[in-house]
């Protein structure tokens, strides 16, 4: 292995744990505020994609459909909010899996009723194709550099909300008190169906952004789903900073684990089977990742609740 | 309390005569339909055991409902086709034997179910239910790369295996068996949660606290409440394989976690007969609803959710009232 | 005097910054009512959890019967004989006031993993637990959920399960807290008898019921033990007054 | 629509007055909901317009959705079997599932036409009288795609598929028939969706091109991401990542790239005119290689219904060995195992107007049949 190419999938697994915050951090907004552990939100991350597709198809803008999967996922949030989730927030866990479950169901063959059962076509915009040179002679694709700075901004946009802003003041005293912010006169039902929305609406900026190089087809949330889950346990639920060291840990951990295990491996055992082993550890490899941090840290990195 | 018991009556007197009609009738897969929701019922009294009583929600019990398929799978495979499981340090050959099967089923679930549980209940809350569903997605990934026994495409079993003086292969004859089963699943888990430990375990869900100020350690409560409820699931992993003649990593997916937690939470959670009617139900839902639409998944979503929000307590909720205490 | 049944050796516990314990040396002997007092916010309760087990001292031993018990968790030194009540009620909320007793009598008797015999026909078991919330004054609501009980039958449900336990000693974080003048009253008509049996550590904020029971007294103020000794001495004793006492009567 | 009720339409008729004694029942087990829904329908909307256009009232389908899981599956072909009493079943699109299914389907008797799925062990040793194959077996199109790489010059390829048995088995089939060198080999995590990490080991490994056999969304993930790499190796894989279905999902980025198949719908032959015009007449979309392998099972069939009674088995089974039916593909005829004797193509992804397609430039194998006749006792 070549220090080049070391280089090049670190940076790819830094790529790919900036994708899984965009979906993460919405999730562990909505838990740490409302405590709603909410398995829909892969869904959001289909409608978003889904939203970009039929927008780019329509008029061509990649832009347009960017803001069309921010809206229709925050608008598909706000309803699933006002219907349903306000009445699961003081349920416990299970109620909230199950019917969030329920509503995976409902999102996944709603959309396949609209859009058919074939994968739909959406494309990264002209602007950003093709691949800028970095140092070291590393050819990289200029869409992935640009997911990360999006999703990097994303991040900061996060930490100022929460930290400078009243809303944020508003979050994190709910977070830590409910009753005491409703004494406070906040419209604490307000309050909740906004932070639903954002994290919606960032489920679904996620789905459309990755959706240009992935496939958009139903079904498409649920392993991203149980990966920013993995996510959020590792770097504590409820926490921000948390989801973003998280993701790239577990970004890096699966990139690096999928590009080096096999030939590390085959350092001491022959070709096939050290194939095998190593496809099958990599597999395996962001699970035990996360057992391993909860056997030291059993509330996550960040996870002070 | 009486509702509750004429609701367990007719649930199993349901079950017992639909089967028997569909025998006289000669409409076997009605009796298979039967035989199906009585192994998902017994998965979920399993779950039940952990989820309901201990209050330990587990999302990856379909570690042990794939650990006992695949427990019935690699035993009869190596049966089929005379070779050893394991030739060294001792040899264990195949066999096709159901009630040794069972028996290596339950302890081996329970094996893992401690295992699992020793680090999984150092967390507790949703970090007990991602630490659970991380250890059945490590099996469920593992045995799709897993040549020996088919990877992805499972392993088939062309015949069921025996039991002493019954032919396995008729359905009405492993219907029996797998109903008796139940009766002797229903009966440890009734006596369970009247039990010295139902009493332990309950108050250790409800006030770990309490339960320590009265001398005992919760941590060793919920673990032998999770390895029992693993060893049952365990149990209801390897007749599903031998109901259907076949095993495959599928039994190890999330949604096999996710589904039995549907019974458990349709039936009543913490009734010793919830995930039956539980199970009952959702064979119902799936054999009718798939009739209707090629988009029946959104009916069954709609379904679940109206469970939810407004039958609280699942289908034993609703119909018995609220749980009395158990004296 | 007798040899001490409970003896806390100079434990000292911190947290961060905040030194919530500071040297503390306290003993309690059979037959007395030993009373811990102090302001809130003295570190009363963190004393507690390092006696009865949950929180173990930077430094210093707790000894028990003749016993290091410093190590020992909270189960194990239930099981040698402290039986404990809580400050907040800590009892299993879904079952019946009867179900709650009966679950201290097994946890004493200890054979927990039982799976076959119905724990609510145990002929042993029933009699312990129904002696004890006939103690108590509870034996009208065997049936009731303790949801349904009132606070103050709450804090009775508390002792009888301490007292199924037949414990060496009691541990009480204010039993008093909340009950009507009444119930205080019957309340400390018990525990006068109940030092008998069992001597007690009693966390008290009632100074009437405090002064009235007590054998002896200890002052804990800002983590640390500022006076010791009989109920006259703490009475008169100028630190005190100026520490505690009058900083109370004041408030 | 009422599943369980698709019946083709003169079936009814047939029902009416009873008369069951000539006909054939016919279970159809395949996969209408969740993610690979899209197939399973493009199998359904084939056979069926093959039988409606067969014209015959004595043919009756039985539908059911087996959702992809096995355990469902399973459940289905007993009551199909049991209650329904079908003389023939199909359908299935996936290895697994057939694993699950066919072994016990055809232990009782009756015959099971596959119209996708070709699992090794059922074209070898676990071959079966009345199991006929009319798709390919596995294996058959990476063979294809390995002939090809050979006679387009390439000498040191980089191959990579899932870490599943049908991946393992795309890569055996694809090197059975590849004489160059391999720069790399990498099984992917099944599902996977993010491909950095493959495509900068096949920037690093200096090879000459790239096969890669992965299903669905994978497939369509790789492409798009691949396009976007700035790797320009040429690509070969076999037809299931550029089919109908999903290449308009891939949009430009397959654009040229060659893949194998032994369809394609400007072959030209009779049959398969008049199928890709009365098919996009029938349902207003292209066909696709899932729905001519429909079309042709269900023409297979038919040819036999035609030659024999579906009660005298030996008879039935005689004429579905005959194969004597238009396929699609032009030739066709069974191997001793059941599993088809045919020509591969290779084709590459054009585009005509906005619609992104396949034309076929090549043959990459000439009646070709598959690894494991030796292997059947049949």
């Amino acid at each position: 292995m070549s220090l080049i190419l070391f280089i090049e999938q670190a940076l790819n697994g830094l790529q790919y744990g900036v994708m899984l915050f965009l979906m993460a951090a919405g999730l562990t907004l909505v838990f740490g505020v409302m405590g709603l552990i909410n398995l829909a939100h892969g869904s959001l991350y289909m409608i978003g994609a889904f939203a970009a597709a039929a927008v780019a198809g329509a008029t061509g803008s990649f832009l347009l459909a960017l803001v069309a999967s921010l809206v229709c996922a925050a608008f598909a949030g706000v309803l699933v909010e006002f219907f349903v989730i306000r009445r699961l927030y003081d349920r416990d866990h299970l109620d909230q899996v199950l019917a969030t479950f329920a509503l995976i169901l409902i999102f996944s063959e709603g959309t396949r009723w609209i859009f058919g059962s074939f994968p739909l076509f959406l494309d990264k915009p002209d602007w950003l194709s093709g691949t800028v040179m970095l140092p070291f002679g590393i050819e990289y694709s200029l869409y992935r550099l640009w997911i990360i700075l999006v999703g990097l901004l994303v991040a900061a946009g996060l930490f100022w909300m929460i930290g400078r802003t009243r809303i944020g003041i508003r979050i994190r005293a709910g977070e830590n008190d409910r009753e005491m912010i409703a004494a406070l006169g906040v419209n604490i039902s307000l309050l909740y169906t906004f932070v639903f929305a954002l994290g919606a609406a960032l489920a679904g900026l996620a789905g459309a952004l990755i959706g240009a190089i992935q496939s958009v087809q139903v079904g498409m949330g649920e392993p991203v789903l149980i990966l920013a889950f993995v996510v959020i346990v590792i770097g504590g639920i409820g926490s921000i900073k948390g989801a973003l060291v998280g993701a790239i840990l577990v970004g890096l951990t699966d990139t690096l684990g999928r590009s080096f295990l096999p030939s590390f491996f085959g350092l001491f055992l022959e070709p096939s089977s050290a194939m095998s082993i190593g496809a099958s550890l990599s597999s395996m490899s962001i699970y035990l990742l996360m057992i391993g941090v909860l056997l030291f840290r059993p509330k996550g990195l960040f996870g002070g609740i | 309390m009486r509702k509750e018991f004429f609701l367990n009556a007719a649930l199993l007197g349901v079950l017992l005569a639909f089967p028997l009609w569909a025998w006289s009738v000669d409409e076997p897969y009605l009796i298979t339909l039967a035989t199906r929701a009585i192994v998902f019922a017994i998965a979920g009294i399993g779950l039940n055991f952990a989820l309901g009583f201990g209050g330990l929600v587990s999302l990856g019990h379909a570690a042990f409902f794939g650990l006992g398929g695949y427990v019935m799978g690699v035993l009869a495979f190596h049966a089929q086709t005379y070779t050893p499981v394991m030739g060294w340090p001792l040899v264990i050959n195949g066999t096709k034997s159901m009630p040794t099967i069972w028996l290596i089923a339950i302890a081996l679930s329970a094996l893992l179910a401690v295992g699992i549980g020793a680090l999984s209940l150092r967390t507790s809350g949703v970090y007990f239910i991602m630490i659970t569903l991380a250890f059945a997605q490590m099996l469920y990934y593992f045995t799709i790369s897993w040549p020996t026994y088919g990877g992805e495409d499972g392993l088939s079993i062309y015949v069921r295996n025996g039991f002493p003086g019954l032919n396995t292969m008729d359905p009405i004859q492993f219907f029996a068996i797998c109903y008796a089963i139940l009766l002797i699943v229903l009966a440890f888990v009734f006596a369970a949660s009247r039990s010295p430990f139902g009493l332990a375990l309950g108050a250790s869900r409800q006030n770990e606290e309490r339960i320590q100020a009265v001398g005992q350690v919760p941590f060793r409560l919920y673990l032998t409440a999770f390895a029992i409820s693993g060893a049952i699931t365990g149990l209801a992993g390897a007749l599903f394989a031998d109901l259907n003649r076949f095993i495959s990593p599928t039994m190890f997916s999330w949604q096999t976690s996710g589904e039995i937690m549907i019974f458990v939470i349709l039936g009543g959670v913490g009734r010793v007969f919830g995930p039956v009617a539980g199970a009952v139900l959702f064979i119902l839902l799936e054999h009718t609803l798939g009739g209707l639409s090629e988009f029946w998944h959104i009916y069954l979503g709609a379904i679940l959710l109206g469970v939810v929000l407004f039958a609280r307590g699942g289908l034993y909720g609703m119909v018995a009232g609220r749980e009395v205490a158990h004296d | 005097m007798t040899e001490p049944i409970l003896d806390i050796r100079g434990i000292s516990k911190s947290f961060g910054a905040l030194r919530a314990s500071n040297n503390i040396n306290i003993d309690l002997r059979a037959g007395e009512i030993h009373a811990l007092i102090g302001p809130n916010g003295a570190g009363k309760s963190t004393l507690i959890k390092q006696i009865a087990g949950g929180l173990r001292p930077d430094t210093g031993s707790v000894h028990f019967d003749g016993q290091d018990i410093t190590a020992l968790s909270t189960a194990a030194r239930a099981r040698l004989g402290m039986g404990r009540t809580f400050q907040i009620s800590s009892l299993a909320m879904e079952y019946t006031v009867l179900q709650n007793a009966v679950l201290g009598a097994l946890g004493h008797r200890g054979d927990v993993f039982r799976f076959f015999r119905p724990v609510m026909k145990d002929a042993g078991l029933l009699a312990t637990a129904r002696a004890s919330l006939e103690q108590v004054g509870l034996e009208e609501f065997h049936d009731a959920r303790v949801s349904e009980l009132s606070h103050g039958q709450r804090r009775q449900l508390e002792v009888a399960v301490a007292l199924t336990l037949s414990p060496k000693v009691f541990l009480m974080d204010e039993p008093m807290a909340g009950l009507g003048a009444e119930g205080s009253h019957r309340l400390m008509g018990f525990l006068d008898q109940l030092r008998h049996k069992a001597p007690i550590l009693l966390v008290e904020h009632d100074m009437d019921a405090v002064f009235t029971l007590a054998d002896r007294i200890s002052v804990l103020v800002y983590g640390g033990i500022i006076a010791t000794g009989p109920v006259e001495d703490i009475r008169g004793n100028p630190i005190v007054q100026s520490a505690y006492l009058g900083e109370e009567t004041a408030a | 629509m009422k599943l369980r009720s698709i019946l083709a339409a003169a079936s009814l008729a047939a029902m009416a007055t009873g008369a069951q004694a000539e006909g054939v029942k016919v279970g159809m087990i395949t996969t209408l909901s969740g993610g690979g829904a899209g197939l399973g329908v493009d199998v359904r909307d084939g056979f069926m317009l093959a039988v409606a256009q067969s014209g015959r009232d004595d043919i009756e389908v039985v539908i059911e959705d087996d959702q992809r899981k096995p355990d469902v599956a399973v459940q289905l072909a007993d009551k199909m079997i049991q209650s329904e009493k079908v003389d023939v079943l199909t359908g299935i699109i996936w290895s697994n599932l057939a694993m699950a299914v066919v072994p016990g389907a055809v232990a009782q008797g009756v015959f099971y036409l596959s119209p996708n799925a070709g699992p090794s062990p059922l074209a070898g040793a676990g071959c079966h009288e009345n199991y006929f194959n009319v798709a390919w077996q596995n294996d058959n199109l990476h063979e294809a795609a390995g002939a090809y790489a050979n006679t387009a010059g390439y000498s040191n390829i980089f191959i990579l598929a899932p870490n599943y048995p049908a991946g393992t088995d795309a890569l055996n089939g694809f090197k059975r028939m590849y004489e160059g060198e391999l720069s790399g080999e990498t099984y992917t995590k099944l599902g996977q969706t993010d491909y950095a990490a493959e495509i900068a080991q096949i920037r690093a490994s200096g090879a000459d091109s790239v096969f890669f056999f992965l299903p669905g969304g994978m497939g369509i993930s790789f492409l798009k991401q691949y396009a976007d790499s700035g790797v320009d190796l040429p690509i070969i894989g076999p037809a299931f990542s550029f089919d109908q279905g999903i290449l308009q999902a891939v949009g430009a980025a397959a654009l040229g790239v060659k893949n194998t198949s032994q369809w394609s719908k400007d072959l030209d032959n009779e049959a398969n005119v008049a199928f890709v015009e009365s098919f996009q007449a029938e349902y207003g979309r292209l066909p696709s290689l899932y729905a001519s392998q429909g079309f042709d099972t269900a023409n297979l069939m038919i040819s036999a219904v035609e030659a024999a009674d579906v009660n005298d088995k030996d008879a039935f089974r005689a004429a579905l060995e005959a194969a004597d039916f238009a396929s699609t593909r032009g030739d066709f005829a069974f191997s001793t195992n059941h599993h088809p004797v045919q020509d591969y193509y290779v084709r590459e992804v054009i585009q005509e107007g906005d619609v992104f397609t396949n034309k076929i430039v090549g043959t990459a194998l000439t009646d070709h049949a598959d690894a494991y006749v030796s292997e059947c006792a049949m």
